[in-house]
């Protein structure tokens, strides 16, 4: 081994280790590490790629079903959706590149999840994007609006992967820390799937893709650590994605998958080399012998540290069958990618390195994923929320309606979507605007329907209610539409684990969400952790974002929210107890936040929601939309714009009934002919519905008050989001 | 004064175009091309008549605009009208 | 008739366009055969289609480097023998960059990619592209580009009107948007060559030619394409 | 040898990334900021030691790819190493 300079303490700790890891490092090695080694467990030990804090109360997540192939894990969830396909799916957080350079940030956010779901074997059909950014007034908002927006769009275009749906919030608890969570599905044949475990002593490992260069190196430990006025100081480097380089390599990679020569393949995402060989040989129980000189790369002059830790986008890491090399490569010839034989499979069980043949790193592989450091982080159970002040009604509930329409939270985020290709691959059947989105599974009359969803401000008055609802969100999202929902993925982005309130928010909203996810049997089956998520000891609000998918067996029957007849009855499915807890009218219209957020009652969810999905199934309702944020009256106002029919709606003069936001709710648009027969078997079925208004004309009315045209009220909701960004 | 803004990836940052536009030369023929890089120029039209102060506000305006300085870097050049 | 695709590095609209031909001549996908960019060999083609996409990652300019593949030298040629050429988005980009129409692609006049369904009119239903349609008509179909301002001299421009090459212009928005998306000069979305044998338009009819699509306006166009040429 | 390409467009091409450019300068309080123009700058190393040379072959690639002529203009400048 080469002689290196002994590692200091201060060292030790700018690779931001304990003197505890250290220890065990000593134990692991048996001797000092040498600086690349340092690296090395360094990055394979950082919360990012560890999950140490995490992984305790992921464990308590259920991830089974009979329909689940592959749960977490491997580098995605993979469920089989019939037809002998499986969907393969994944959520991911880019927040802190994308908080320094919004668009490359989030360009490489959607670059990073596409390849975990192509490396399984999947073509990606679909992308969605979760966004929190800080206060509309605050200076930089705008900007990272802008930027974010732009790359995501940038990448995802250029791919070719349509982009079909998301969220956008803003709360001032992301001013210094916003949240880009990007979400990628593909569509695989289920006896076809690639995972990562290495077989086969001997069998070489290949390098496939962009040249490795300087880039990111340091990137997971900076997606680690807590952001100070220091941070914008060290610029970080950020990567620079390339989508073009990125669309051959999955056009490259699903040839090669067509041929019988792929024993292993992973993506090399965070910690790039390192973390990828280091998972594929433990996996498979074996060892991984590299010559780091074979390394394709872009500088000269680069030390193996630089090799090892470097994060450049856009490369794979393949096994492959003995004598399959000359066959694999004409393939990535072809495409005009790198590729290059690195290294082999060996029986040492040690991950080694060389360069001109001398040893630089040598590590048993079993220790360095097994003994990384794992925490039960002390935390308090949250406080439970005060009980609701009184609430008088802000002004004229139509006023109200088209205030919170126009408004930051409520308006129309077409200004985004249009900015994102949402139809390339022309199988997307419903685009962003309605509740999922439902995309074609490709030569067939099948369908798959996707939604994000996650409300922040439940997460932080009630943990546990919050995390419930984030997963029965999505549940309700999906049965709108009339799919059957499978599984979900999701993206915990919370603020410094250390602190004991932080790791009680995670840990509520773990509970909450398993506890969901048991009763809609709607597991989880891949997922990503963003901790750390705070400037100056202020953390973002607790977000764990959920995205979903679910199946469609018959896309002619299928709902979406716009109003399609003169003469329905909106019926109104579920319980209105009018609860204004933490609601958007609260928040928006009397500037509070008080109160506990609605309570999920998750047996209900379920019965009311399988009650919507039936009648959608049965091709008896075709018109749906679930209710949430702004609650009965914003929802009605929606179906009623995006069917351009207006609505007669009648109900109790309450402000709690027209916008709290109780759980476990749908509006359905029926015909007159229907009505009495829906109403009997929601009553034989014990599901509380009624019906609020009757559609037609082209204005909203309520209890026979002074209308207000559609037009007016589109014009409100159309117009917030470009006005905001007039001048980006 | 006019004042030539370049802007260019740091060294060490991917050039996607730049890596782009040197494999396609090549696939033309053009033989003996190296490294290719991609930049931007932006030329601004400036009221200012002193150069220091001119210097001073085109720094600006590339620290808070025209360039990001996490991946990129920034040179300026003056020229009388 | 039989129908070429050719699929540059980057092309991402090619599927798409197969199996929309494919379905409207009435066979499976692979009746549309797909040439690779790097090969200068062609068979015997009636069509050749150019697909929307980010070829060479629209890097430098959209549509430049694709347009320098030796394909392209074949295509000049069978162009010049008067085989139909169709340029959907970015295959309209690399028709303007090999000289096979006027003009150029400049990027779009508000510096953002946009995505959503326009209204364009049939300025010229004389052709082998659009004689499915009414003179005049008024399709609903989809754009989506980041680099789709037509621009063109104003001398040529008054040329090609003469001549009557305009295919397509943005009209009559219908949710009370500017009806062009982009800034073309004259509201130009697509255009013929001289001899009406080449169209380049930046709408995406192979998006609009199933009824899931939510309309199938864009089916006219390449119905048009398989009465004229079978 | 290196060379320096800088293309632009042509006078009476739009150049809406200047302007945007210079919209937001004036919204960042920057005065007294006319007009602004966007171009590229391709930086291209060169295996070729003859100005000359360079010259005419870095010409053909503008030609041929870097600039698009029916809108852009094109500068060369060379620099020995
Ligand atoms: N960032 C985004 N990208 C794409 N679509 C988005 C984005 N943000 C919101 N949307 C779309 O806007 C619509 C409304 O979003 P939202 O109010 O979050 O829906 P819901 O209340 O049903 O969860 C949805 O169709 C959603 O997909
Ligand atoms: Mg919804």
């Amino acid at each position: 081994m080469r002689n290196e300079p002994t590692i200091t303490p201060e060292q030790v700790a700018e690779h931001g280790l304990t003197e505890d890891e250290y220890q065990t490092i000593l134990n692991v090695l048996g001797r000092e590490p040498n600086l690349t080694e340092l690296g090395i467990f360094s990055v394979m030990w950082s919360e990012h790629c560890s999950y140490k804090s995490s992984k305790v109360w992921l464990k308590t997540l259920p991830t089974e079903a009979p329909w689940v192939i592959c749960g977490p894990g491997e580098n995605a969830g993979v469920v089989d959706i019939g037809d002998g396909k499986a969907a393969i799916f994944k959520m991911e957080s880019h927040n802190h590149p994308s908080f320094i350079e919004p668009y490359q940030g989030a360009a490489t956010g959607v670059g990073g999840i596409l390849r975990d779901v192509f490396t399984m074997g999947a073509r990606p059909i679909a992308n969605m994007n979760a966004l929190r950014f800080g206060a509309p007034e605050d200076d930089k908002t705008r900007h990272l609006v802008s930027g974010v927006v732009a790359g995501i769009g940038g990448y995802g275009n250029c791919v070719g992967v349509p982009t079909v749906g998301g969220e956008v919030n803003f709360d001032p608890a992301y001013n210094g820390n916003i949240l880009v969570n990007a979400m990628t599905v593909g569509l695989a044949d289920a006896d076809r799937i690639f995972y990562s475990a290495a077989a086969g002593i001997g069998n070489p490992v290949v390098y496939v893709g962009s040249k490795t260069g300087r880039d990111g190196i340091h990137g997971a430990t900076m997606a680690s650590a807590e952001f100070d006025d220091a941070t914008e100081e060290k610029r970080p480097t950020v990567q620079v994605g390339d989508p073009f380089t990125e669309k051959l390599l999955i056009e490259a990679c699903l040839e090669l998958m067509a041929t019988d020569t792929i024993v292993a393949i992973q993506d090399m995402g965070a910690a790039g080399l390192t973390c990828s060989s280091v998972e594929m040989a433990d996996k498979g129980g074996v060892g991984f012998d590299l010559d780091i000189d074979k390394v394709p790369q872009r500088e000269a002059g680069m030390t193996p540290y630089e090799v090892m830790l470097s994060e450049s986008q856009e490369r794979m890491l393949i096994v492959l069958r003995p004598g399959t090399e000359a066959q694999a490569q004409a393939i990535f010839d072809k495409w005009q990618l790198d590729f290059a034989v690195v290294g082999h499979v060996s029986d040492s069980g040690r991950f080694t390195g060389r360069v001109a043949g001398e040893v630089v790193f040598d590590i048993p592989v079993r220790p360095l994923v097994e003994e990384s450091p794992e925490y039960e982080r002390p935390w308090v159970e949250p406080k439970a929320p005060a009980a609701l002040a009184p609430v008088t009604a802000a002004m004229e509930h139509m006023a109200a309606l088209k205030s919170l329409l126009a408004g930051p939270h409520l308006s129309s985020r077409r200004w985004v979507w249009e900015q994102y290709d949402q139809t390339v691959m022309a199988d997307t059947v419903r685009k962003p605007g309605g509740d999922a989105a439902i995309v074609r599974i490709h030569g067939s009359d099948r369908g798959l329907a996707i939604a994000t969803d996650c409300t922040p401000r439940y997460c932080r008055a009630e943990p546990r209610q919050g995390g419930a609802q984030a997963v029965a969100e999505v549940w309700r999202n999906i049965t709108s539409v009339g799919a059957r929902p499978l599984a979900i993925t999701d993206c915990l982005n919370f603020g410094n684990p250390e602190r004991p309130e932080i790791m009680g928010e995670f840990v509520g909203c773990i509970q909450g969400m398993g506890e969901a996810c048991r009763t809609l049997d709607f597991p989880v089956v891949s997922g990503n952790v963003s901790l750390y998520n705070e400037t100056h000891g202020q953390a973002i609000l607790p977000t764990p974002a959920i995205g979903g998918i679910g199946v469609l067996d018959d896309l002619e029957r299928h709902a979406d929210l716009a109003l399609r007849r003169d003469g329905d009855n909106l019926i109104l499915i579920g319980e209105t107890a009018g609860h204004l807890g933490q609601t958007i009218y609260l928040r928006q219209l009397l500037n509070r936040g008080d109160g506990p957020p609605p309570p999920v009652d998750l047996t209900v969810e379920r019965r009311n929601g399988d009650f919507v999905r039936a009648l959608i199934a049965a091709g008896r309702v075709d018109t749906c939309h679930d209710l949430s944020d702004g609650g009965l009256l914003v929802a009605a106002a929606e179906m009623a714009m995006a069917g351009d029919t207006g609505l007669d709606l009648n109900g109790p003069e309450d402000a709690g009934f027209w916008f709290g936001e109780d759980q476990g709710r749908y509006l359905l648009a029926v015909p007159e002919a229907d009505t009495a027969e829906i109403l009997q078997l929601a009553e034989q079925q014990q599901v509380p519905a009624q019906s609020v208004g009757r559609t037609g004309g082209e204005a909203l009315t309520l209890n026979a008050g002074a209308p207000i045209s559609l037009a007016e009220l589109r014009r409100a909701h159309e117009a917030w989001l470009p006005d905001y960004m007039r001048n980006d | 004064m006019k004042a030539r803004v370049h802007v260019s990836y740091k060294n060490g940052v991917l050039d996607p175009q730049g890596k782009a536009i040197g494999l396609t030369l090549a696939n033309l023929g053009f033989e003996g091309v190296g490294d290719v890089r991609q930049g931007k120029l932006i030329e601004l039209d400036l009221a200012e008549s002193d150069a220091a102060a001119a210097r001073k506000s085109v720094e600006a305006m590339c620290e808070k605009l025209l360039a990001n300085t996490v991946i990129e870097n920034y040179a300026i050049e003056l020229e009388e009208d | 008739m039989k129908a070429s695709v050719i699929v540059f590095p980057g092309s991402n609209c090619d599927r798409d366009v197969q199996v929309a031909l494919a379905s409207a001549i009435g066979g499976t996908p692979d009746t549309v055969e797909m040439v690779w960019h790097g090969d200068s060999e062609m068979a015997k083609t009636d069509l050749i289609v150019l697909p929307g996409g980010f070829s060479y990652g629209d890097y430098l300019r959209s549509g430049a480097m694709s347009a320098r593949s030796p394909v392209m030298r074949e295509v000049v040629a069978r162009a010049e023998q008067g085989v139909a050429v169709l340029g959907i988005c970015n295959g309209f980009q690399v028709l303007t960059e090999a000289g096979l129409l006027p003009g150029a692609l400049l990027p779009n006049a508000g510096l953002k990619f946009v995505c959503r369904d326009v209204q364009i009119r049939v300025e010229n239903s004389q052709t082998l592209f659009t004689n499915g349609y009414q003179q005049g008509q008024t399709l609903r179909i989809p754009v989506a580009h980041h680099d789709g301002q037509y621009f063109v001299e104003p001398e040529t421009l008054a040329e090609m009107r003469e001549r009557d090459q305009i295919a397509f212009r943005y009209c009559d928005a219908d949710d009370g948007r500017a009806a062009n998306p982009n800034g073309s000069i004259d509201d130009i979305a697509g255009v013929f060559n001289d001899r009406k044998s080449v169209l380049g338009l930046m709408p995406h009819p192979e998006r609009a030619a199933d009824a899931i699509h939510g309309g199938t306006d864009g089916q006219g166009l390449l119905n048009s394409l398989v009465s004229a040429l079978s």
